[in-house]
Order: structure tokens, then C-alpha cells, then sequence
């Protein structure tokens, strides 16, 4: 985690959050000196010292349920591959989220997802949503369904993949265009502000977004009227397929932060607990009045941009030629390094190296999360189409708008 | 009551708004929400109701419709002020976000915005892009959005507190060139609603229709067109999307004669999707329009004026049409 | 001769150009300019004319639009594929300035530059942004640009080396519907007139109006009605602006039916200038319009499919105006 | 003059503008040492030493012309304001340029204004375009026209104050809209680099064009493709009535090029030679293929925003309250204190110290130059109007356009 800004500051975590800190952190420090973990070490990204380790003060449940939360990402995405590639019933079409879980949870972790709206704290997602809106609370089942186009889908079957939202949770939605999702998310915090509410505003993007004329006007606008608004940057290193070199002078995005005089995060995306901390301590500051933050996230996505080519059944990862790539493609090398870091891995590797859990409870937890999943898109299965005439509903609040494709 | 401009009756619109909603924002850009009138107190939101609340940042059009619009998607109502230089650079938010965001939630996206687009006021010698009129077509093709075009103080108020109450984004129109317009406006709140049209003289001769901007003039030509004896059903369009069909139908079934006006470029211009709706409903009719040519607005005021149409372009129409 | 795709037939017309201006540019962002067909050499731009001239770089298609414009200002054509997500967010540059540059500078500027603007598939499942089909009225508003949307492989080419030789710049549409048409197209370079329509079956009993990603429907409505009997005059618009009011107006004087076939939203779509434009200059005929409601397109394919305009729809209301 | 990226390197100036520098460089220290020219250092600004001081190596008749080009553009700026303030018939309306003519000059004396138009460095100019127009190389007596819409006008009456261009001297042209012509400018630059011209693209901009969306985009592709392009902002404080720091989060504009890796300037504007040195060291770059260069040149205009509020015939500058401010306006103080640093002063002032001319010379020239610029607003005046019809021409190269509004 490298600090692009001075302006971080240590601040004391809050109240129901802290706990068994000390005794973790002794254990780390042990681990560490007695090379006890050396099994572990290279799968963990370890942070600067412990001063602003927030996640390590978390409660063992919290922490818990960030594990359970990214097996419940790991194994709907896994189950909606497999059903893809497998079933040709199967209508929807994906942007699948492996290899980027650590990012979504560290980010939601540390936001208000529960509770009346107006004191949500608000997530605006992108075209690749499924692991956002989990990790934000959305209903397996329902995304499932609306993913599959049925009428008891999240949104009724209007939405797709590529637009669910939830705002039962605060989850404003995924977007399907680059860039404009963030400029409006920056209007959510400006009324937040404006209400005097100590909500938040997140918006995530990719290494793509940075190029958008929007990344200017979000980060701009943000700055000048201190909003509590964070930018979450999740560079995969590929806007669809082209590398971000292509579209990107440097090479830590969040460096740009500085011109605007804002606070600007690196942060390793494969550790949940790295991304938790620096979104926590964005939180903090927004709340706080004090104003925006960029944190930019280094990931990897495991499957190719669009669907699952290149992806076998049971299998984790997508590999080989996509033929939608036609005049560039990634190294093959390089999707298997990155696996070598797993968000997943990672994770349960910490907890048990900090004794929250066992590995046979890790287990147990990855086990339930699958049959979720599996049940989740069974479930969708059984759902009703949608009727057709209700396409012209929801167009306005009141009412349908007539029929013209008869003449 | 009292003798209002445009700008003041929708500013006080506004301001009753945001005295009834702590949460409502204003964003501006080079246009302060200020306007004063004889006998009335100045209204300044800014002033009033603070920046936290009513701001302006740099030249970026797109953040001050995006602004408004997330700030709808938190649950707060928002208005913003576009002014005409940039009332294309937020077409794409509007069109394909505000536009589509209900419908793609399946319901669930709040969006109690209002997009104030400012028209220019087409004055002679700006040219090109400072006296252009076509941004009504553009945003009444958008699915998803109330388009609306008042002509006159009282409409404006009452349209501009329908479109704040209204749950659903609204495009408000301002044509820059009905600044001046005065008159009496009623001081309480009133509504007038985002989806009917306004007979403003009726006959059984022709029916013209225009809207915006080009009310002034069209009601100039209405009466001379009376004085000479014809009876002119006047209509004024004031909603473009949805736009008020049993109207429109309603008078040329009677008139059998239709002339439509715009200050907008002639190919796609409010006017051909009136004409359109008519044609699809009334047999027999005759059909004609008057309307800017297909060319940016030149500087010169030789040029511009005569290609702007006028009261007396749609009485020489109007005659046309009849005679 | 060989059979050929939309993109192929596109590809080899640029490819053309390119080799005779050294100075051509080709801008592109996701969508390689890279095209195969059987029998015929692979066509990739940026391999054979390399990345000085043929050059993708990030997701800001304001820039691509902006960059082919400059490109013409300093007397290069130039070319750019908007892929069908940005289509609008390089709609003010084309409009307040490539539209009006050549006006405003008493026709000094220089803008030999085509905007090849990706429409979507219309693809069920995709939603709103990704499926509508609504920017052939945006743009063929506009004044001061060239507004065209070929339906054919062999009209893409024609018009493509069209479009590249024309001095004005050219939003050249591009439905992506039609992506998997394939059919024999010339080898030869040739150009198609972008500035009129095609009249693709003669009849006296109705006449029809489609243009793009509609045309395939309408033409199979078409096979269905003449099978049945009907005297069918089936026209391809091909030209939005200027629009080729004379071949309209030839039609429905003889047939005294117009029916218009849009992919577009109903209001203001451009069957609803069709209409207009007809209706001015024809009196007595009768007047339907097909085309895709007021919403924006939503993901689930039952309602999609459903709201879709398709050959299905075209008989029904052929059969309603004839009948 | 601060260096903010350090790819500075010192070049020798092309052959035909070396001459006489030895004797220059000589006499400045000289003077300087002995104090004789301590009546006029108060207007000069020194360059940061001799390196990089290429305007000192200009030929005697370029610096007379750099001079010439300067009192041109404010004597019809004082004309065209003197016009406006007591002719009642003239129709034209203005945005005037005084106080800011030493960059106008300064850059478009670097450039190549003369020749075939393929050779020509092109400059897209703004809605304050008279100091552009002229120092490129415009008419005085065709844009007096323009500016009054007549037929024989630099551009026929379509175009004018805001839109006036001449491709015979390489103005791309006036463009009323904030942020557009930045983008499309790079276009020219990349065209330029395609067919491998030496061509440069400059673009001149306001302070409020740094938060368009358009100025990322801008300067994000021109690093991206190092593309032969100058970004020359001009930052006089204000755009309309607000202050820059509404818009902007940082004190130098030029800062931003950091993000982008490319080379940022902050120049004095008021000082035509030092503007001269960093348009010749970027126009450089651009040449060599290195790249572009954003030039922030802090300046200040002496009128409003727009038209002549406040402004006396025969007097220099507007003062008192604009009623177009409405909420906020700039203190006359403000004014007063720029005023003290006139460019006209300072371009004078340092060649007689440099013993280019004397005096005499100065004042001859300055007058020559207000006798144009008065012939020239009354030739305009007696210029033939528009034909209206043709207003329905120049859509497209070819033809007319239909009639519409007699229905
Ligand atoms: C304005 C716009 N242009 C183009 C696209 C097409 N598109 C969809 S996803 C994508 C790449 C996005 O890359 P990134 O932001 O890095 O996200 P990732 O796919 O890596 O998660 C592009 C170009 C779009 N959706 N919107
Ligand atoms: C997109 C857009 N929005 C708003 C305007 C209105 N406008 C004209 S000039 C101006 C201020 C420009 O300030 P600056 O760039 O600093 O230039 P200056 O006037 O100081 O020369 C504004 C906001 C515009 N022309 N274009
Ligand atoms: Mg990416
Ligand atoms: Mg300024």
C-alpha cells in the first residue's frame, strides 16, 4: 500500500470494530519472526507495520463473514460459468468477477450497507457488477433470476447482468457505459453534503476508466467541494483487450490524485484486508468532512473480458486464444501467476495464520457458499418469464406508454 | 400577483421548493439564481439557502447534469442550470443515465430531477453555435425523460414546480429569447401539467401550431391573421415528450388545415412529429411547415434574420395554406 | 465479385482510400479494423498502413470524434469506428463544431472526415444502453452534416468510398444488426450516392419506408405482402440528411399509403420526417407509422422481442392501411 | 519561468534567428550589473540566466516585429472598444484581449505563419480571438469587417468576432465553445504525425478550460502519442466573474502535466520574451517528435468579460462594477496592479534596453499601428452587408440549402 499523499492520518478505529487487536498482532509479529509461516508467507501480502491495520482489529465474526463473502462471490460467478458453458438454455451473458473478489469486500466491509435509506452508504458498480452487488448485500437468488431475465428477477427482469441494482442496500446499480457512472456518483455525495447525512458515495471503475473524459470531471469536482466520495480503481491491467499502458501514461493511476490535491491509494487487490484498510481509512476522512479519495486497486480478472471463453467446466480461469481479442491478447503466464495470488487464498490463509478460524471451518464455509449458488441459479430456473407488454411500464413513474411497434 | 419575468416566476417556482425541501439542491454554472421584479423581494438562492446547497464549479456541464442526477438516485431533489453553451455537452448523461436508469432498475432508480436547459436567445450576430435553436428535438427523442418547452411567465412557473414535484427526470427548456417576456404571474405556488398542450386562440380555419422561442411570434401572426378575417386555432405545444396528441387532433379534425412552426432545423423538427401524429389520424388534411432552414445560424443579421422565421413568415404561410 | 459482410465491404472501401492518401487516418477504439470473408485476403488496417495512421488508445470517444475532426481541419481525411456505448458521447463535437465549422467559417474549413458511428445490435438481454436503436434522429438533425445509414454490403461500400471522397464531413451509421448480412459485393471501387433513397420493390398499393437495421424486416414484410397479392413499394431511406424527398413524394402520390418502418423511438423517429416531408407535398393519402415505443429497450427478450418493430408487425399494419 | 517536468533540454536555436547575441548578452549584464537600468527592471521580468533565453538571439527586425505585432493587436482592441462605446450603429460584439497580447505574440512568434498550408503551424484559437488572429498573421481591415458582418469580412459575415478563422496564415480559428477545439486540436497534431509533417497543433485556452472534461482528454492522448501539440493556457484569473480557484484545486495549472508525464510550464505572460522562450522550447519538442507541452501563462485581461462595461473612450482598461457579474467581481485594485505590469511596457522597455531600437522608434511604431488599426474599422464600416440568401450556402461545400421558413 504506498501513500501518493501526506494527508492520511492515523485515526483511532471505531468502538465495535476493535477487538483481540493485541493478541493478532502479537501472534503476527511471532508468526513472522519464527518463520512459522513460511508456508503461507508468499500468498500473503503483508502491510506497512501495523499502524492504520484496521482489519486486523475487526471482530473475528466480521472477519468471517469478509471470507464468507468472497467464497459466495467466488462460487456464484464459478456456478454461472459452468451453467454457460454447459447449459444452452441459459440466456444470460457475463462479465465475470474471479481473481478481483478482495477489492469488492474490502471496499463494502467497510461501508453502511443496512438500514433505511437515506443513511446507506451508496455503491455505483460498472459492466462487470456480480461481485459489487454481492458484496454489498444483494440476494443471490434474485441477481441469479434477473441474470437469467425472469420476472421475479432483481429488477424484474428489466435489467440484466449489466444493470441489476438494489437499493435496498444501497447498491445503485451496475452501469453498462465507462465513465459517466462516476461523475454521477460524485452528485449522490454532493447531496449527501449538501443534507448534512454522513453517507458515503463509492464508485468502482477499471484501468479503463481512467482515459474517460468523466475521470477528470468525477476527481475535479470531488476535490473542489471536498465530498465524501470514494473512487475505487480496479486495474486489472485490461480494458477489454488492450493493456492500460494503452490508454495510461503512468503506472500507479492513483498518481494522478495529486493534481487534485486529493488523497491517492495504491492498494494490493488480492489482499481484502490491504483493500480494507484503505478503504476504511477513505470512509473516515469522508465522513469526516475531509473530503475524496482514489484508491486504486491491482487486480486481476481470471476469465476474459466478456463470458467464458476459454473456460472448462469445474475449472477455475478462462485460458487460451478468446476470439474476440482478434489483434491483442494477455499471456497466458500471466493469468496463472496472478492465480498464484488468489483473493480467496489469501484471505482464508490470513485468518487462519490470525486464528480467526480452522481450516475445516474455511471449508465449511466455501462448501455452504457453493450450494448457494448452486441453488441460487436452480431457483432462477423456476422463475416466470417476463410478461412482454411490461416493457412499457417503468418507463415513467405512473402508467405504460402506448404500443407504436404496431402501427 | 404581480408582473414577472420568465426567469423570476421560475426562480420563485424554486425557491418555494427548496423552502419546503431542506434536502433540494441548485447547481449552476455562469448564471447566478438571482432575478428581481418591481415591487418583489430580489430572490437569490445562493444567498438564501447557502453553497452547500446552491453551487457552481468550473466549465463541465456533464458534472452539473450528473450531479443532479446522483444526487436524485440518493433520494434528493436536484435542479440544474445548463447554460446554453454547453446544453449539448450533457446529452449523453441525460439520454442514455436519466433516460434510462427506471426503466433498466425495473422501477427502482429515483431520479426527481430537472435539467433547466437553456436555449440560446438566437441573437442576430453570434452565429453558429451562440444562436442555434435545435436542442428540442434532441432531447424530446429521448425515451425516459419529460421534455418540456414553456412560452410564457405563467407556464413557466407552473411547469417548472410540476417538473420539481414530478418524480420523473423533466428536460425543462428555456428559450434564451423569451428573457424579456413579462407579465402577471400569480405569487402561490400552482402546478401546470408536464403533458397537455395550451389552445391559446381557437377557429375552425387552421390550426398552427409552435412552441418555445417561436410563440411570440406566432401569436404576432395569429393576430394579424384574425384581423384579416381568418379564424386560427393557436396552439402551443408546451410538451414535447410526451406530447399531447388528442389536442392536436382534435383541431385539425375540425380545421382540416395544419401549419406547424419552429425555430429548430426543418428536417426532424417538433413540427414533422406533430404533423406525423395528425397524419396518422385525420384523412384529408393539408399539411405545411415553417421552420429554420437546414444550416447553422449565420452571424450576419442580414442572413439570420431572414432565416429565423417570423409573424411574417407564418402569416404568408398561413395564406398559403387557406387560400 | 465475391460474397462479402457489412464490415468486410466497409473495410475494403477504406483500405482503398487508404492506399491512394498516404495521408488517411483510421481512429478506432475496441473494434480492430480487421475484416475476413472466404476467398479474399484478410483486411487489417492497422497492420497494413501501421500505427502512425490507423491507432487506438483509451475508452474517450469524445476524443476519437475530435481527433478525426482536427485531423480534417489540418487537411488529412480521416476516419473513425465509435463503438455503439459512446455513440453519444461525441455527439456535441459533431454537432456544434463539425456541423457547423464550414458555415460559420464562410466555408473556410476543411473537413474531409467520415464518423463511422456503431449502432447496437439490438441484442435481447443487452438492456437499455446496449440495445436501443435511437441516434439516427440525433444525428440527422444536426445541420452541416451528411447523415447516412446503409443497409446492404453493397451500399456500405458504395457509400463508404462515398462518405471518404466527399468534402463534408459524414456521420455514416452503422446498425449493427446487420453485421451478419453477406452478399455478393463488387471488388472495384464505386461510390453510392448520399443523397438518395433506393426504392427496392415497385407496387401501387402502399408505399413502405424503412432504412438500416430495419431494412431486413421490412423487406421480408414485403416477400409476405406480395405473396399475398399486395402491390408493395418498398423504399430504403438510406439518406437521413439530406433525405431524398423527391423519390418519397413519386411514391405516395402514386400509391396514396405511406406506412414507415422505424427501429428508432416512435417520437420523432425518422419515419415521423417521412411522413412530414410527404405530407406537405401530397394531399389524400393515409399515413401509418411502425416503430419501436416510447421505452428504452429493456434486457428480458419476451418484452424486447415483443416491443421490437418486426416483419410480423409491418404486414399487420400494411394490411391495416390497405384494407 | 518554472520548470515542472525535467525533460528541459537546452537546444541551439535554428541558424537564421542566432544573431547579435553575444553583443545582447554582453550589455544585459552589464546594465544590469551596473544599475543603469533600474528605471525599467521594475517592468522587466529576468529569465532564469542566459540558458534557454532564445529571444535574445533573435534578429534586431523579429524583435521590432514581435514589438509591432503587440501594439497592433492592442490598437485595435482600443479602437474596436472606443467603437463600441460611441458609434451606436456598431453591431459587433466583443470579448477583448488587452493586457494579455505578449502570449498571443510570444507563441506565434515560434511558429511558421507563412506558406503553403501544409507547412503551416496551425492554431485553434478561442472566444477571445483578436490577439490570436493578428499575432498569426489575420487582417486587420478583414477582421474589422468581420467583426461587423460584412460580406467582405475574413469570413464573409458567418463567422464573427467568435468564430473568425484564416487558413492562409495557419488560424484554424475562434470557437465559442470552452474545451472542444483543445481536443479536436490534437487531431491536426495527430494527422501531422501520420503523414510526417513538422507541423505543430497550438491551442490557445483560458484558466476555465481546465475543468472541462475535454482538457484530460486533451492532454491524456497527446502524451499518450507524443503528439507535436501545445497546450497554451492562459491564465488571466477569471473566466467570466469567477476566480480560477472555483474551478481549479491547485495554484499552477501547468502542475497538471505531471499526471500525464509530459512537460509543464509556468511562464510570466505579461513578458512577451519569456513567453517567446517557452513557446520556442516546446515548438522544439513538438518538432523533434518528443511530444507535447502545456504552457500556463499567468496574465491578466483589461477589460470584462465581455463587451466594454465600464470602459472610457480613449482610456485604457474598464473599471467600476460589470452588472453582468451579478454575484462576485474583481477588485479594481486587482486591475490597477496588472495594469503596472503592461505588456506593451515591458516589450519596449526591454528593447530599447537591449538596444534594439530607441524610443522614438517605438513610439513611431506604436503609431503607425493605431493609424491601421482606425483605417481599418473604417473600411469596415464602409463594407457591403450580407446577402441573406446566402446564409443558406457554405452548409456543404457544394450548393445551397433549401429555403424553410416561408413554409
Ligand atoms: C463509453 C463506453 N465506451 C466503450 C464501452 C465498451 N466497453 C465495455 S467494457 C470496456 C472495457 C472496460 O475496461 P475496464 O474499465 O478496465 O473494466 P474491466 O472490464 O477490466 O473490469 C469497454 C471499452 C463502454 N461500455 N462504454
Ligand atoms: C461549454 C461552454 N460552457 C460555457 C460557456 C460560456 N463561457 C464563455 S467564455 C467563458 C469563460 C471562459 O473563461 P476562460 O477559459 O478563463 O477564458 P477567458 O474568458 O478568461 O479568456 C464561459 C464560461 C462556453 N462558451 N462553453
Ligand atoms: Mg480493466
Ligand atoms: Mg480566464
Amino acid at each position: 500500500m504506498t501513500q501518493t499523499q501526506s494527508t492520511e492520518a492515523a485515526r483511532a478505529p471505531a468502538k465495535n470494530d476493535s477487538i483481540h487487536s493485541e493478541s493478532r498482532r502479537t501472534f503476527m509479529k511471532l508468526a513472522a519472526g519464527a518463520g512459522a509461516a513460511v508456508s503461507v508467507t508468499s500468498k500473503l501480502a503483508w502491510a506497512n507495520g501495523e499502524i492504520g491495520f484496521w482489519a486486523k482489529d475487526l471482530p473475528s465474526d466480521k472477519l468471517t463473514e469478509m471470507f464468507n463473502t468472497i467464497v459466495r462471490i467466488r462460487w456464484y460467478e464459478r456456478t454461472c460459468v459452468d451453467k454457460m458453458i454447459t447449459d444452452p438454455k441459459y440466456r444470460g451473458y457475463n462479465h465475470f468477477y474471479p481473481g478481483q473478489e478482495a477489492v469488492a469486500v474490502g471496499v463494502c466491509a467497510a461501508l453502511n450497507n443496512k438500514g433505511p435509506f437515506n443513511e446507506l452508504d451508496l455503491v455505483y458498480s460498472t459492466h462487470r457488477p456480480s461481485g459489487h452487488a454481492i458484496a454489498k448485500g444483494a440476494d443471490l437468488k434474485k441477481m441469479a433470476a434477473e441474470y437469467e431475465f425472469r420476472a421475479t428477477g432483481l429488477n424484474g427482469g428489466y435489467a440484466g447482468e449489466m444493470h441489476i441494482s438494489d437499493k435496498s442496500c444501497g447498491f445503485i446499480g451496475a452501469d453498462g457505459m465507462i465513465g459517466p457512472g462516476h461523475v454521477i456518483a460524485t452528485g449522490s455525495a454532493f447531496a449527501f453534503r449538501a443534507r448534512g447525512s454522513k453517507q458515503v458515495s463509492v464508485v468502482f471503475g477499471g484501468d479503463g476508466t481512467y482515459a474517460t473524459p468523466h475521470f477528470h470531471g468525477a476527481l475535479n469536482n470531488a476535490a473542489l467541494l471536498q465530498l465524501p466520495f470514494i473512487y475505487v480503481l480496479e486495474n486489472n491491467l485490461y480494458h477489454q483487450y488492450a493493456h492500460y499502458s494503452y490508454s495510461c501514461p503512468m503506472k500507479d493511476i492513483a498518481s494522478a490524485a495529486k493534481t487534485y490535491g486529493i488523497a491517492g491509494v495504491v492498494v494490493d487487490g488480492q489482499d481484502v484486508f490491504q483493500v480494507y484498510n484503505a478503504a476504511k481509512t477513505a470512509v473516515d476522512r469522508a465522513r469526516a468532512g475531509e473530503g475524496p479519495t482514489l484508491i486504486e486497486a491491482k487486480t486481476y480478472r481470471y476469465y476474459n473480458h466478456w463470458g467464458a471463453p476459454g473456460a472448462k467446466p469445474g475449472q477455475l480461469g478462462a485460458f487460451g486464444y478468446d476470439p474476440l481479442a482478434i489483434s491483442s491478447f494477455r499471456p497466458e503466464r500471466e493469468v496463472r501467476a496472478w492465480m498464484a495470488r488468489d483473493p480467496v487464498d489469501i484471505c482464508r490463509d490470513t485468518l487462519i495464520t490470525w486464528g480467526v478460524f480452522d481450516r475445516a471451518k474455511a471449508d465449511a464455509i466455501e462448501a455452504a457458499a457453493k450450494k448457494e449458488a448452486i441453488e441460487a441459479f436452480e431457483w432462477a430456473d423456476k422463475q416466470p418469464f417476463c410478461k412482454p407488454e411490461d416493457g412499457l411500464k417503468n418507463v415513467f413513474v405512473e402508467g405504460a406508454v402506448p404500443a407504436r411497434q404496431f402501427g | 400577483m404581480a408582473r414577472k419575468s420568465f426567469m423570476y416566476a421560475v426562480l420563485e417556482a424554486v425557491q418555494h421548493e427548496m423552502r419546503q425541501d431542506k434536502d433540494m439542491i441548485w447547481i449552476f454554472e455562469l448564471t447566478p439564481p438571482v432575478a428581481s421584479t418591481p415591487g418583489k423581494p430580489v430572490i437569490n438562492l445562493e444567498k438564501e439557502f447557502g453553497r452547500k446547497r446552491v453551487v457552481n464549479t468550473g466549465i463541465d456541464e456533464n458534472w452539473m447534469a450528473s450531479c443532479v442526477l446522483g444526487a436524485g438516485l440518493a433520494g434528493s431533489k436536484a435542479v440544474t442550470y445548463i447554460p446554453y453553451q454547453g446544453n449539448c455537452m450533457c446529452f449523453q448523461v441525460i439520454q442514455n443515465h436519466a433516460g434510462k436508469l427506471r426503466h433498466m432498475s425495473g422501477g427502482g432508480a429515483s431520479m426527481p430531477v430537472v435539467f433547466l436547459l437553456e436555449m440560446t436567445g438566437q441573437t442576430p450576430g453570434f452565429a453558429g453555435q451562440h444562436s442555434d435553436y435545435e436542442i428540442d428535438t434532441y432531447y424530446a427523442h429521448i425515451a425516459g425523460v419529460k421534455t418540456v418547452v414553456p412560452s410564457t411567465p405563467t407556464d413557466a412557473k407552473g411547469m417548472m414546480a410540476a417538473a420539481i414535484q414530478d418524480p420523473n427526470p423533466v428536460c425543462y427548456l428555456y428559450a434564451g429569447g423569451l428573457r424579456e417576456l413579462i407579465e402577471e404571474v400569480p405569487d402561490n405556488q400552482y402546478t401546470t401539467p408536464l403533458d397537455k398542450a395550451a389552445v391559446r386562440t381557437t377557429g375552425g380555419d387552421i390550426t398552427i401550431v409552435g412552441s418555445g422561442g417561436g410563440m411570440p411570434e406566432v401569436l404576432k401572426a395569429t393576430a394579424v391573421l384574425q384581423k384579416q378575417g381568418m379564424k386560427v386555432e393557436t396552439i402551443d405545444l408546451r410538451c414535447l415528450k410526451p406530447m399531447d396528441t388528442e389536442t392536436l387532433v382534435k383541431s385539425v379534425r375540425k380545421t382540416k388545415r395544419l401549419l406547424t412552426v419552429d425555430q429548430s432545423y426543418y428536417t426532424l423538427c417538433p413540427g414533422a412529429e406533430v404533423i406525423a401524429r395528425v397524419a396518422e389520424n385525420v384523412t384529408g388534411a393539408r399539411y405545411k411547415r415553417v421552420a429554420f432552414p437546414d444550416a447553422p445560424p449565420p452571424a450576419s443579421p442580414e442572413m439570420f434574420l431572414w432565416m429565423r422565421p417570423n409573424a411574417e413568415h407564418v402569416v404568408g404561410a398561413a395564406r398559403k395554406l387557406v387560400g
